[in-house]
Protein backbone atom coordinates (compact mmCIF):
# COMPACT_ATOMS: atom_id res chain seq x y z
CA UNK A 1 0.00 0.00 0.00
CA UNK A 2 1.17 3.47 -0.84
CA UNK A 3 1.79 5.89 2.14
CA UNK A 4 0.51 7.86 3.40
CA UNK A 5 -2.46 5.87 3.58
CA UNK A 6 -5.54 6.14 6.27
CA UNK A 7 -8.33 3.53 6.57
CA UNK A 8 -11.50 3.40 8.76
CA UNK A 9 -13.63 0.34 9.93
CA UNK A 10 -15.96 -0.28 12.47
CA UNK A 11 -14.83 -1.17 15.43
CA UNK A 12 -15.54 -4.95 15.97
CA UNK A 13 -13.77 -8.03 15.77
CA UNK A 14 -14.83 -8.57 12.43
CA UNK A 15 -12.67 -5.40 11.38
CA UNK A 16 -8.90 -6.87 12.95
CA UNK A 17 -8.28 -9.11 9.77
CA UNK A 18 -8.87 -6.22 7.56
CA UNK A 19 -7.05 -3.23 9.66
CA UNK A 20 -4.03 -6.07 10.41
CA UNK A 21 -3.62 -6.50 6.57
CA UNK A 22 -4.06 -2.77 5.80
CA UNK A 23 -1.19 -2.17 8.20
CA UNK A 24 1.37 -5.10 7.31
CA UNK A 25 1.01 -4.13 3.49
CA UNK A 26 2.00 -0.77 4.36
CA UNK A 27 4.83 -1.99 6.27
CA UNK A 28 5.94 -4.18 4.15
CA UNK A 29 6.14 -2.11 1.34
CA UNK A 30 8.31 0.14 3.29
CA UNK A 31 10.56 -2.62 3.25
CA UNK A 32 10.71 -4.27 7.03
CA UNK A 33 11.79 -7.85 7.09
CA UNK A 34 8.92 -10.75 8.03
CA UNK A 35 10.05 -10.50 11.88
CA UNK A 36 9.18 -6.74 12.55
CA UNK A 37 5.82 -6.78 10.41
CA UNK A 38 5.25 -9.73 12.48
CA UNK A 39 6.07 -7.42 15.26
CA UNK A 40 3.95 -4.48 14.31
CA UNK A 41 1.14 -6.86 13.52
CA UNK A 42 1.11 -8.78 17.08
CA UNK A 43 1.22 -4.74 18.96
CA UNK A 44 -1.73 -3.61 16.44
CA UNK A 45 -3.58 -6.68 17.42
CA UNK A 46 -2.99 -6.18 21.46
CA UNK A 47 -4.28 -2.27 20.87
CA UNK A 48 -7.04 -2.79 18.20
CA UNK A 49 -8.79 -5.85 20.35
CA UNK A 50 -8.56 -3.44 23.72
CA UNK A 51 -10.77 -0.88 21.92
CA UNK A 52 -13.27 -3.77 20.60
CA UNK A 53 -13.56 -4.71 24.32
CA UNK A 54 -13.44 -1.28 26.30
CA UNK A 55 -13.16 1.73 24.17
CA UNK A 56 -17.18 2.05 23.57
CA UNK A 57 -18.61 -0.06 26.07
CA UNK A 58 -20.78 2.27 27.28
CA UNK A 59 -22.03 3.39 24.24
CA UNK A 60 -25.23 2.09 22.21
CA UNK A 61 -23.59 2.06 18.69
CA UNK A 62 -20.64 0.71 16.67
CA UNK A 63 -17.86 2.68 17.34
CA UNK A 64 -15.00 3.50 14.77
CA UNK A 65 -11.61 3.01 14.56
CA UNK A 66 -9.32 5.11 11.74
CA UNK A 67 -5.97 3.89 11.31
CA UNK A 68 -2.83 5.84 9.38
CA UNK A 69 0.37 4.66 8.30
CA UNK A 70 2.83 7.30 7.40
CA UNK A 71 6.32 8.19 7.37
CA UNK A 72 8.03 10.68 10.00
CA UNK A 73 11.32 12.32 10.19
CA UNK A 74 14.21 9.78 10.83
CA UNK A 75 13.32 7.02 9.26
CA UNK A 76 10.28 6.23 10.89
CA UNK A 77 7.32 4.72 10.07
CA UNK A 78 4.24 5.83 12.27
CA UNK A 79 0.72 4.41 13.20
CA UNK A 80 -1.77 6.40 14.09
CA UNK A 81 -4.55 4.84 15.97
CA UNK A 82 -7.89 7.42 16.53
CA UNK A 83 -11.14 6.27 18.05
CA UNK A 84 -13.60 7.93 19.66
CA UNK A 85 -14.30 6.01 22.76
CA UNK A 86 -13.62 6.14 26.66
CA UNK A 87 -10.27 8.59 27.23
CA UNK A 88 -7.52 5.90 27.92
CA UNK A 89 -4.06 6.51 27.97
CA UNK A 90 -2.15 3.15 27.47
CA UNK A 91 0.97 4.89 29.24
CA UNK A 92 -0.63 4.60 32.81
CA UNK A 93 -0.97 1.15 32.30
CA UNK A 94 1.05 -0.75 34.91
CA UNK A 95 3.68 -3.81 34.27
CA UNK A 96 2.47 -6.73 34.55
CA UNK A 97 4.55 -9.36 36.97
CA UNK A 98 5.89 -11.66 34.35
CA UNK A 99 7.75 -13.61 37.27
CA UNK A 100 5.09 -14.82 39.09
CA UNK A 101 4.14 -18.68 38.39
CA UNK A 102 1.58 -20.15 37.65
CA UNK A 103 -0.78 -20.21 40.17
CA UNK A 104 -0.09 -15.97 41.33
CA UNK A 105 0.12 -15.11 37.80
CA UNK A 106 -2.42 -12.98 36.40
CA UNK A 107 -4.57 -13.52 33.96
CA UNK A 108 -4.47 -10.83 30.96
CA UNK A 109 -2.70 -7.81 30.84
CA UNK A 110 -0.27 -8.90 28.68
CA UNK A 111 -1.48 -6.87 25.85
CA UNK A 112 -0.50 -3.19 26.57
CA UNK A 113 3.17 -4.70 28.04
CA UNK A 114 3.40 -6.30 24.80
CA UNK A 115 3.25 -3.03 22.61
CA UNK A 116 5.53 -1.25 24.78
CA UNK A 117 8.31 -3.93 24.70
CA UNK A 118 7.83 -4.12 20.85
CA UNK A 119 6.86 -0.70 19.20
CA UNK A 120 10.24 1.90 19.28
CA UNK A 121 8.16 4.75 20.47
CA UNK A 122 4.53 4.83 21.66
CA UNK A 123 2.60 8.36 22.51
CA UNK A 124 -0.48 9.28 23.50
CA UNK A 125 -3.16 12.11 23.06
CA UNK A 126 -6.27 13.36 24.21
CA UNK A 127 -7.18 15.22 21.13
CA UNK A 128 -11.27 16.65 20.07
CA UNK A 129 -12.76 13.73 22.27
CA UNK A 130 -10.71 11.31 20.41
CA UNK A 131 -7.99 8.79 21.43
CA UNK A 132 -4.73 9.02 19.42
CA UNK A 133 -2.29 6.81 20.04
CA UNK A 134 0.72 6.92 17.78
CA UNK A 135 3.08 3.86 16.89
CA UNK A 136 6.84 4.32 15.74
CA UNK A 137 9.28 1.98 14.43
CA UNK A 138 12.67 3.16 13.41
CA UNK A 139 15.63 2.29 11.68
CA UNK A 140 13.61 2.18 8.06
CA UNK A 141 16.93 2.58 6.40
CA UNK A 142 18.24 -1.11 7.75
CA UNK A 143 18.93 -3.87 5.58
CA UNK A 144 15.96 -5.68 6.50
CA UNK A 145 17.61 -9.02 7.91
CA UNK A 146 15.18 -11.61 6.20
CA UNK A 147 14.78 -10.97 2.69
CA UNK B 1 -5.89 -22.00 13.21
CA UNK B 2 -5.92 -26.06 12.96
CA UNK B 3 -5.68 -27.64 16.25
CA UNK B 4 -5.11 -31.70 15.92
CA UNK B 5 -5.22 -33.79 19.31
CA UNK B 6 -4.01 -37.22 20.40
CA UNK B 7 -2.88 -39.06 22.98
CA UNK B 8 0.50 -40.14 24.41
CA UNK B 9 0.25 -42.34 27.72
CA UNK B 10 -1.36 -39.51 30.11
CA UNK B 11 -0.33 -36.90 27.54
CA UNK B 12 -2.67 -35.11 25.41
CA UNK B 13 -0.67 -33.67 22.51
CA UNK B 14 -1.89 -30.73 20.99
CA UNK B 15 -0.89 -29.94 17.53
CA UNK B 16 -1.68 -26.49 16.44
CA UNK B 17 -1.02 -25.24 13.17
CA UNK B 18 -1.40 -21.16 11.85
CA UNK B 19 -2.55 -18.28 13.77
CA UNK B 20 -3.66 -18.16 17.94
CA UNK B 21 -5.05 -14.95 17.88
CA UNK B 22 -8.23 -12.78 19.48
CA UNK B 23 -10.34 -14.63 16.63
CA UNK B 24 -9.41 -17.94 16.75
CA UNK B 25 -8.31 -18.33 20.54
CA UNK B 26 -12.03 -18.88 21.46
CA UNK B 27 -12.05 -22.31 19.47
CA UNK B 28 -8.82 -23.12 21.70
CA UNK B 29 -10.45 -22.47 24.63
CA UNK B 30 -13.56 -24.32 23.99
CA UNK B 31 -11.35 -27.04 22.81
CA UNK B 32 -8.81 -26.99 25.89
CA UNK B 33 -12.00 -26.69 28.51
CA UNK B 34 -13.97 -29.70 26.79
CA UNK B 35 -10.52 -32.03 27.38
CA UNK B 36 -10.21 -31.13 30.90
CA UNK B 37 -13.96 -31.61 32.03
CA UNK B 38 -13.04 -35.26 30.37
CA UNK B 39 -10.83 -35.70 32.85
CA UNK B 40 -7.76 -34.79 30.83
CA UNK B 41 -4.79 -33.03 33.15
CA UNK B 42 -1.25 -33.56 30.99
CA UNK B 43 -1.39 -31.73 28.08
CA UNK B 44 1.93 -31.35 25.95
CA UNK B 45 1.57 -28.11 22.69
CA UNK B 46 3.19 -29.27 19.95
CA UNK B 47 3.57 -25.38 18.56
CA UNK B 48 6.09 -26.00 15.47
CA UNK B 49 3.55 -25.01 13.06
CA UNK B 50 2.43 -22.52 15.07
CA UNK B 51 3.35 -19.10 12.78
CA UNK B 52 1.63 -16.81 15.53
CA UNK B 53 -0.07 -16.37 19.23
CA UNK B 54 -0.95 -12.93 20.90
CA UNK B 55 -1.73 -12.38 24.04
CA UNK B 56 -5.57 -13.66 23.67
CA UNK B 57 -3.69 -16.94 23.21
CA UNK B 58 -1.78 -16.66 26.38
CA UNK B 59 -4.80 -16.10 27.88
CA UNK B 60 -6.34 -19.23 27.07
CA UNK B 61 -2.85 -21.53 27.68
CA UNK B 62 -2.97 -19.76 31.15
CA UNK B 63 -6.56 -20.37 32.28
CA UNK B 64 -6.15 -24.33 31.12
CA UNK B 65 -3.15 -23.99 32.76
CA UNK B 66 -4.80 -22.48 36.41
CA UNK B 67 -7.41 -25.45 35.49
CA UNK B 68 -4.80 -28.48 35.62
CA UNK B 69 -2.56 -27.16 38.13
CA UNK B 70 -4.80 -28.53 41.51
CA UNK B 71 -5.45 -31.52 40.67
CA UNK B 72 -1.77 -32.16 39.95
CA UNK B 73 -1.88 -31.58 36.34
CA UNK B 74 0.85 -30.10 34.14
CA UNK B 75 0.96 -27.86 30.76
CA UNK B 76 4.36 -27.93 28.60
CA UNK B 77 5.68 -26.86 25.26
CA UNK B 78 7.61 -27.40 22.43
CA UNK B 79 8.73 -26.47 18.97
CA UNK B 80 8.27 -22.91 19.76
CA UNK B 81 9.87 -20.86 16.89
CA UNK B 82 10.58 -17.16 15.63
CA UNK B 83 7.49 -15.00 16.77
CA UNK B 84 6.02 -17.25 19.20
CA UNK B 85 9.23 -17.89 20.94
CA UNK B 86 9.67 -14.28 21.46
CA UNK B 87 6.25 -13.79 22.93
CA UNK B 88 6.84 -16.57 25.25
CA UNK B 89 9.97 -15.04 26.23
CA UNK B 90 8.72 -11.08 26.40
CA UNK B 91 5.63 -12.53 28.15
CA UNK B 92 7.68 -14.95 31.29
CA UNK B 93 5.58 -17.92 29.71
CA UNK B 94 8.78 -19.17 28.65
CA UNK B 95 10.19 -19.45 32.64
CA UNK B 96 7.03 -20.26 34.22
CA UNK B 97 6.15 -23.33 31.59
CA UNK B 98 7.98 -25.88 30.53
CA UNK B 99 9.57 -25.96 27.36
CA UNK B 100 10.94 -28.66 24.78
CA UNK B 101 13.09 -28.37 22.25
CA UNK B 102 10.87 -30.99 20.06
CA UNK B 103 7.90 -33.21 20.76
CA UNK B 104 10.06 -36.04 21.25
CA UNK B 105 12.08 -34.32 23.94
CA UNK B 106 9.09 -33.50 26.15
CA UNK B 107 7.79 -36.88 26.19
CA UNK B 108 10.37 -38.83 26.98
CA UNK C 1 -13.69 -5.89 3.90
CA UNK C 2 -16.44 -4.96 6.16
CA UNK C 3 -17.80 -2.04 5.48
CA UNK C 4 -19.06 1.09 6.61
CA UNK C 5 -15.18 1.12 5.43
CA UNK C 6 -13.00 4.53 4.45
CA UNK C 7 -9.83 4.61 2.71
CA UNK C 8 -7.50 8.22 2.06
CA UNK C 9 -4.39 7.48 -0.41
CA UNK C 10 -2.40 9.83 -1.98
CA UNK C 11 -4.60 11.55 -5.61
CA UNK C 12 -1.41 9.98 -7.23
CA UNK C 13 -1.95 6.91 -10.63
CA UNK C 14 0.71 5.07 -7.48
CA UNK C 15 -2.40 4.41 -5.69
CA UNK C 16 -4.93 3.13 -8.53
CA UNK C 17 -4.88 -0.82 -7.87
CA UNK C 18 -5.14 -0.30 -3.56
CA UNK C 19 -7.82 1.88 -3.94
CA UNK C 20 -9.41 -0.64 -6.85
CA UNK C 21 -8.71 -3.48 -4.37
CA UNK C 22 -10.28 -2.22 -1.40
CA UNK C 23 -13.44 -0.73 -3.45
CA UNK C 24 -13.77 -4.52 -5.14
CA UNK C 25 -13.54 -6.51 -1.53
CA UNK C 26 -16.17 -4.10 -0.05
CA UNK C 27 -18.46 -5.16 -3.04
CA UNK C 28 -17.56 -8.92 -3.25
CA UNK C 29 -18.18 -9.14 0.84
CA UNK C 30 -21.87 -7.82 -0.45
CA UNK C 31 -22.04 -11.00 -2.63
CA UNK C 32 -22.14 -8.59 -6.38
CA UNK C 33 -21.16 -10.95 -9.18
CA UNK C 34 -17.72 -10.73 -10.75
CA UNK C 35 -19.63 -8.93 -13.91
CA UNK C 36 -20.89 -6.47 -11.44
CA UNK C 37 -17.44 -5.73 -9.47
CA UNK C 38 -15.81 -5.30 -12.54
CA UNK C 39 -17.87 -3.01 -13.92
CA UNK C 40 -17.93 -1.33 -10.47
CA UNK C 41 -14.10 -0.79 -11.13
CA UNK C 42 -13.96 0.53 -14.16
CA UNK C 43 -16.78 3.36 -13.06
CA UNK C 44 -14.27 3.71 -10.49
CA UNK C 45 -10.92 3.63 -12.50
CA UNK C 46 -12.07 6.36 -14.74
CA UNK C 47 -13.06 8.62 -12.42
CA UNK C 48 -9.75 8.08 -9.70
CA UNK C 49 -7.28 8.63 -13.08
CA UNK C 50 -9.55 11.73 -13.65
CA UNK C 51 -8.84 13.27 -9.58
CA UNK C 52 -5.18 11.93 -10.49
CA UNK C 53 -4.75 14.00 -13.80
CA UNK C 54 -7.79 17.03 -13.39
CA UNK C 55 -8.33 17.71 -9.96
CA UNK C 56 -4.98 18.69 -8.53
CA UNK C 57 -3.52 20.05 -11.47
CA UNK C 58 -2.95 23.77 -9.80
CA UNK C 59 -1.76 22.77 -6.87
CA UNK C 60 1.90 22.44 -5.76
CA UNK C 61 1.12 19.56 -3.22
CA UNK C 62 -0.14 15.93 -3.82
CA UNK C 63 -3.30 16.15 -3.35
CA UNK C 64 -5.57 13.07 -1.00
CA UNK C 65 -8.69 10.88 -2.06
CA UNK C 66 -10.82 9.43 0.37
CA UNK C 67 -13.30 6.93 -0.57
CA UNK C 68 -15.85 5.13 2.03
CA UNK C 69 -18.30 2.26 1.17
CA UNK C 70 -21.34 1.50 2.84
CA UNK C 71 -24.98 0.57 2.30
CA UNK C 72 -27.82 2.78 2.16
CA UNK C 73 -31.83 2.12 1.87
CA UNK C 74 -33.38 0.21 -0.16
CA UNK C 75 -31.05 -2.73 -0.92
CA UNK C 76 -27.93 0.03 -2.37
CA UNK C 77 -24.70 -0.18 -1.86
CA UNK C 78 -22.82 3.43 -2.16
CA UNK C 79 -19.47 4.27 -2.88
CA UNK C 80 -18.70 8.12 -2.35
CA UNK C 81 -15.38 9.86 -3.40
CA UNK C 82 -14.16 12.62 -1.73
CA UNK C 83 -11.06 15.09 -2.67
CA UNK C 84 -10.03 18.99 -2.51
CA UNK C 85 -9.59 19.57 -5.68
CA UNK C 86 -11.19 22.15 -8.21
CA UNK C 87 -14.78 22.06 -8.13
CA UNK C 88 -15.93 19.57 -10.29
CA UNK C 89 -18.99 18.49 -11.23
CA UNK C 90 -19.27 15.39 -13.20
CA UNK C 91 -22.84 15.39 -13.96
CA UNK C 92 -22.04 18.75 -16.00
CA UNK C 93 -20.45 16.91 -18.73
CA UNK C 94 -21.73 17.01 -22.29
CA UNK C 95 -22.07 13.03 -23.68
CA UNK C 96 -19.40 12.07 -26.27
CA UNK C 97 -20.75 10.79 -29.64
CA UNK C 98 -20.41 7.53 -30.06
CA UNK C 99 -21.43 7.00 -33.53
CA UNK C 100 -18.98 9.71 -35.36
CA UNK C 101 -16.46 7.02 -37.29
CA UNK C 102 -12.76 6.95 -36.81
CA UNK C 103 -11.86 10.23 -38.82
CA UNK C 104 -14.23 12.44 -36.65
CA UNK C 105 -14.24 10.60 -33.59
CA UNK C 106 -12.51 12.70 -30.70
CA UNK C 107 -10.20 10.67 -28.39
CA UNK C 108 -11.10 10.83 -24.89
CA UNK C 109 -14.59 12.12 -23.08
CA UNK C 110 -15.47 8.54 -22.94
CA UNK C 111 -14.70 8.13 -19.06
CA UNK C 112 -17.23 10.18 -17.27
CA UNK C 113 -20.00 8.81 -19.92
CA UNK C 114 -18.60 5.31 -18.96
CA UNK C 115 -19.55 5.92 -15.11
CA UNK C 116 -22.97 7.67 -15.69
CA UNK C 117 -23.89 4.25 -18.30
CA UNK C 118 -22.72 1.64 -15.51
CA UNK C 119 -23.83 2.88 -12.45
CA UNK C 120 -27.44 2.89 -10.98
CA UNK C 121 -27.24 6.52 -9.46
CA UNK C 122 -24.37 9.26 -9.98
CA UNK C 123 -24.77 12.71 -7.69
CA UNK C 124 -22.57 15.67 -6.82
CA UNK C 125 -22.12 18.06 -3.91
CA UNK C 126 -19.69 20.30 -3.20
CA UNK C 127 -19.29 20.53 0.27
CA UNK C 128 -16.95 22.64 2.52
CA UNK C 129 -14.24 23.35 -0.11
CA UNK C 130 -14.60 19.41 -1.70
CA UNK C 131 -15.76 16.97 -4.18
CA UNK C 132 -18.15 14.52 -3.10
CA UNK C 133 -19.19 12.46 -5.72
CA UNK C 134 -21.33 9.12 -4.83
CA UNK C 135 -22.12 6.40 -6.84
CA UNK C 136 -25.19 3.97 -6.09
CA UNK C 137 -25.00 0.67 -7.33
CA UNK C 138 -29.00 -1.03 -7.15
CA UNK C 139 -30.09 -4.38 -5.93
CA UNK C 140 -27.97 -5.44 -3.54
CA UNK C 141 -30.24 -8.36 -2.56
CA UNK C 142 -31.44 -9.84 -5.50
CA UNK C 143 -28.90 -13.05 -6.46
CA UNK C 144 -25.71 -12.47 -7.95
CA UNK C 145 -25.68 -13.64 -11.51
CA UNK C 146 -21.95 -15.56 -11.63
CA UNK C 147 -21.48 -16.91 -8.54
CA UNK D 1 -0.88 -7.06 -19.14
CA UNK D 2 1.20 -8.93 -21.79
CA UNK D 3 1.52 -7.88 -25.05
CA UNK D 4 2.49 -10.70 -27.98
CA UNK D 5 3.25 -9.61 -31.15
CA UNK D 6 3.31 -11.54 -34.55
CA UNK D 7 2.88 -11.23 -37.97
CA UNK D 8 0.35 -12.70 -40.31
CA UNK D 9 0.79 -11.53 -44.54
CA UNK D 10 0.65 -7.73 -43.72
CA UNK D 11 -1.08 -7.89 -40.74
CA UNK D 12 0.41 -7.53 -37.32
CA UNK D 13 -1.32 -9.75 -34.74
CA UNK D 14 -1.41 -7.84 -31.40
CA UNK D 15 -2.37 -10.53 -28.70
CA UNK D 16 -3.01 -8.78 -25.37
CA UNK D 17 -3.87 -10.83 -21.87
CA UNK D 18 -4.75 -9.35 -18.18
CA UNK D 19 -5.88 -5.65 -18.58
CA UNK D 20 -5.43 -2.26 -20.21
CA UNK D 21 -5.82 0.39 -17.98
CA UNK D 22 -4.57 3.88 -17.30
CA UNK D 23 -1.38 1.90 -15.72
CA UNK D 24 -0.14 -0.23 -18.39
CA UNK D 25 -1.85 1.87 -21.35
CA UNK D 26 1.36 3.94 -21.78
CA UNK D 27 2.88 0.80 -22.56
CA UNK D 28 0.93 -0.43 -25.64
CA UNK D 29 0.50 2.87 -26.82
CA UNK D 30 4.50 3.20 -27.22
CA UNK D 31 4.46 -0.55 -28.84
CA UNK D 32 2.25 0.71 -31.37
CA UNK D 33 4.12 3.71 -32.08
CA UNK D 34 6.74 1.67 -32.83
CA UNK D 35 5.60 -0.43 -35.06
CA UNK D 36 3.67 2.22 -36.75
CA UNK D 37 6.84 4.35 -37.31
CA UNK D 38 7.98 1.21 -38.57
CA UNK D 39 5.98 1.15 -41.60
CA UNK D 40 2.77 -1.11 -40.49
CA UNK D 41 -0.42 -0.01 -41.35
CA UNK D 42 -2.30 -3.17 -40.64
CA UNK D 43 -3.55 -4.31 -37.07
CA UNK D 44 -5.42 -7.29 -35.85
CA UNK D 45 -5.96 -6.54 -32.08
CA UNK D 46 -6.67 -10.30 -30.28
CA UNK D 47 -8.51 -10.17 -27.11
CA UNK D 48 -9.67 -13.42 -26.11
CA UNK D 49 -7.35 -13.15 -23.43
CA UNK D 50 -7.76 -9.82 -22.00
CA UNK D 51 -9.92 -9.58 -18.90
CA UNK D 52 -10.56 -5.37 -18.61
CA UNK D 53 -10.08 -2.32 -20.85
CA UNK D 54 -10.70 1.27 -19.62
CA UNK D 55 -11.24 4.22 -21.24
CA UNK D 56 -7.27 5.06 -21.31
CA UNK D 57 -7.16 1.74 -23.09
CA UNK D 58 -9.70 2.75 -26.10
CA UNK D 59 -7.86 6.21 -26.26
CA UNK D 60 -4.53 4.05 -27.36
CA UNK D 61 -6.56 1.87 -29.90
CA UNK D 62 -8.13 5.41 -31.37
CA UNK D 63 -5.20 7.18 -31.43
CA UNK D 64 -3.44 4.23 -33.25
CA UNK D 65 -6.12 4.00 -36.13
CA UNK D 66 -6.31 7.68 -36.53
CA UNK D 67 -2.84 7.76 -37.31
CA UNK D 68 -3.26 4.16 -40.36
CA UNK D 69 -5.77 5.03 -41.25
CA UNK D 70 -4.97 8.21 -43.71
CA UNK D 71 -2.14 5.75 -44.84
CA UNK D 72 -4.61 3.16 -46.42
CA UNK D 73 -4.36 1.05 -42.94
CA UNK D 74 -6.99 -0.76 -40.70
CA UNK D 75 -7.39 -1.85 -37.22
CA UNK D 76 -9.43 -4.91 -36.27
CA UNK D 77 -10.17 -6.78 -33.54
CA UNK D 78 -11.02 -10.43 -32.38
CA UNK D 79 -12.44 -12.24 -29.38
CA UNK D 80 -13.29 -9.72 -26.90
CA UNK D 81 -15.17 -11.35 -24.33
CA UNK D 82 -17.10 -9.99 -21.22
CA UNK D 83 -16.14 -6.90 -19.49
CA UNK D 84 -14.31 -6.20 -22.52
CA UNK D 85 -17.26 -6.49 -25.46
CA UNK D 86 -19.16 -4.48 -23.28
CA UNK D 87 -17.11 -1.91 -23.03
CA UNK D 88 -16.39 -1.75 -27.07
CA UNK D 89 -20.44 -1.70 -27.12
CA UNK D 90 -21.26 0.56 -24.63
CA UNK D 91 -18.44 3.30 -26.40
CA UNK D 92 -19.83 2.41 -29.51
CA UNK D 93 -16.24 0.99 -30.66
CA UNK D 94 -18.05 -1.99 -31.61
CA UNK D 95 -19.28 -0.28 -34.52
CA UNK D 96 -16.48 2.11 -35.48
CA UNK D 97 -14.13 -1.49 -35.76
CA UNK D 98 -14.85 -4.34 -37.54
CA UNK D 99 -14.83 -6.83 -34.86
CA UNK D 100 -14.07 -10.76 -35.70
CA UNK D 101 -15.44 -13.58 -33.60
CA UNK D 102 -12.12 -15.35 -34.08
CA UNK D 103 -8.47 -14.77 -34.69
CA UNK D 104 -9.12 -17.27 -38.06
CA UNK D 105 -12.17 -15.12 -39.21
CA UNK D 106 -10.41 -12.08 -39.36
CA UNK D 107 -7.21 -12.92 -40.89
CA UNK D 108 -9.77 -15.05 -43.71
N1 LIG E 1 -8.88 1.16 24.66
C1 LIG E 1 -9.04 0.99 25.98
N2 LIG E 1 -10.02 1.67 26.63
C2 LIG E 1 -10.20 1.50 27.94
N3 LIG E 1 -9.47 0.69 28.72
C3 LIG E 1 -8.48 -0.01 28.13
C4 LIG E 1 -8.23 0.08 26.75
N4 LIG E 1 -7.18 -0.72 26.45
C5 LIG E 1 -6.79 -1.29 27.61
N5 LIG E 1 -7.58 -0.88 28.62
C6 LIG E 1 -7.42 -1.27 30.05
O1 LIG E 1 -6.09 -1.65 30.24
C7 LIG E 1 -6.03 -2.96 30.80
C8 LIG E 1 -4.79 -3.70 30.30
O2 LIG E 1 -4.95 -4.09 28.97
P1 LIG E 1 -4.14 -5.32 28.39
O3 LIG E 1 -2.72 -5.16 28.78
O4 LIG E 1 -4.43 -5.48 26.96
O5 LIG E 1 -4.70 -6.58 29.20
P2 LIG E 1 -6.14 -7.24 29.24
O6 LIG E 1 -6.99 -6.70 28.14
O7 LIG E 1 -5.82 -8.67 29.08
O8 LIG E 1 -6.66 -6.89 30.61
C9 LIG E 1 -7.35 -3.62 30.42
O9 LIG E 1 -7.72 -4.61 31.33
C10 LIG E 1 -8.31 -2.45 30.42
O10 LIG E 1 -8.79 -2.21 31.73
N1 LIG F 1 -11.95 15.52 -11.32
C1 LIG F 1 -12.00 16.39 -12.35
N2 LIG F 1 -11.63 17.68 -12.15
C2 LIG F 1 -11.67 18.57 -13.17
N3 LIG F 1 -12.07 18.26 -14.42
C3 LIG F 1 -12.43 16.99 -14.69
C4 LIG F 1 -12.41 16.00 -13.67
N4 LIG F 1 -12.84 14.83 -14.22
C5 LIG F 1 -13.13 15.08 -15.51
N5 LIG F 1 -12.88 16.39 -15.81
C6 LIG F 1 -13.11 17.04 -17.11
O1 LIG F 1 -14.11 16.30 -17.79
C7 LIG F 1 -13.64 15.91 -19.07
C8 LIG F 1 -14.21 14.55 -19.48
O2 LIG F 1 -13.62 13.52 -18.74
P1 LIG F 1 -13.57 12.05 -19.33
O3 LIG F 1 -14.94 11.70 -19.79
O4 LIG F 1 -12.96 11.15 -18.34
O5 LIG F 1 -12.66 12.15 -20.62
P2 LIG F 1 -11.12 12.50 -20.80
O6 LIG F 1 -10.44 12.50 -19.47
O7 LIG F 1 -10.67 11.44 -21.71
O8 LIG F 1 -11.13 13.86 -21.43
C9 LIG F 1 -12.12 15.92 -18.96
O9 LIG F 1 -11.52 16.16 -20.21
C10 LIG F 1 -11.88 17.06 -17.98
O10 LIG F 1 -11.86 18.28 -18.64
Amino acid sequence: MVIPATITLPAKLDSLYDFIDFVSSCAREQGFSNKRVSEIELALEEILVNIFKYAYKDCSFDGEIEITCKLACANSFVIEIVDSGMPFDILSVREPDITADIDERQIGGLGVFFVKQLMDDVQYRREEDRNKLTLVIKDLAIMPDIY
Amino acid sequence: MEIQTGKEKNTVVVSIKGKIDAVTAPELEKELSNLIAQGENFFLFNFSELEYISSAGLRSLLAAAKQVKPKGGNIVFSGLKGPVGDVFKISGFGTIFKIFETQEDALK
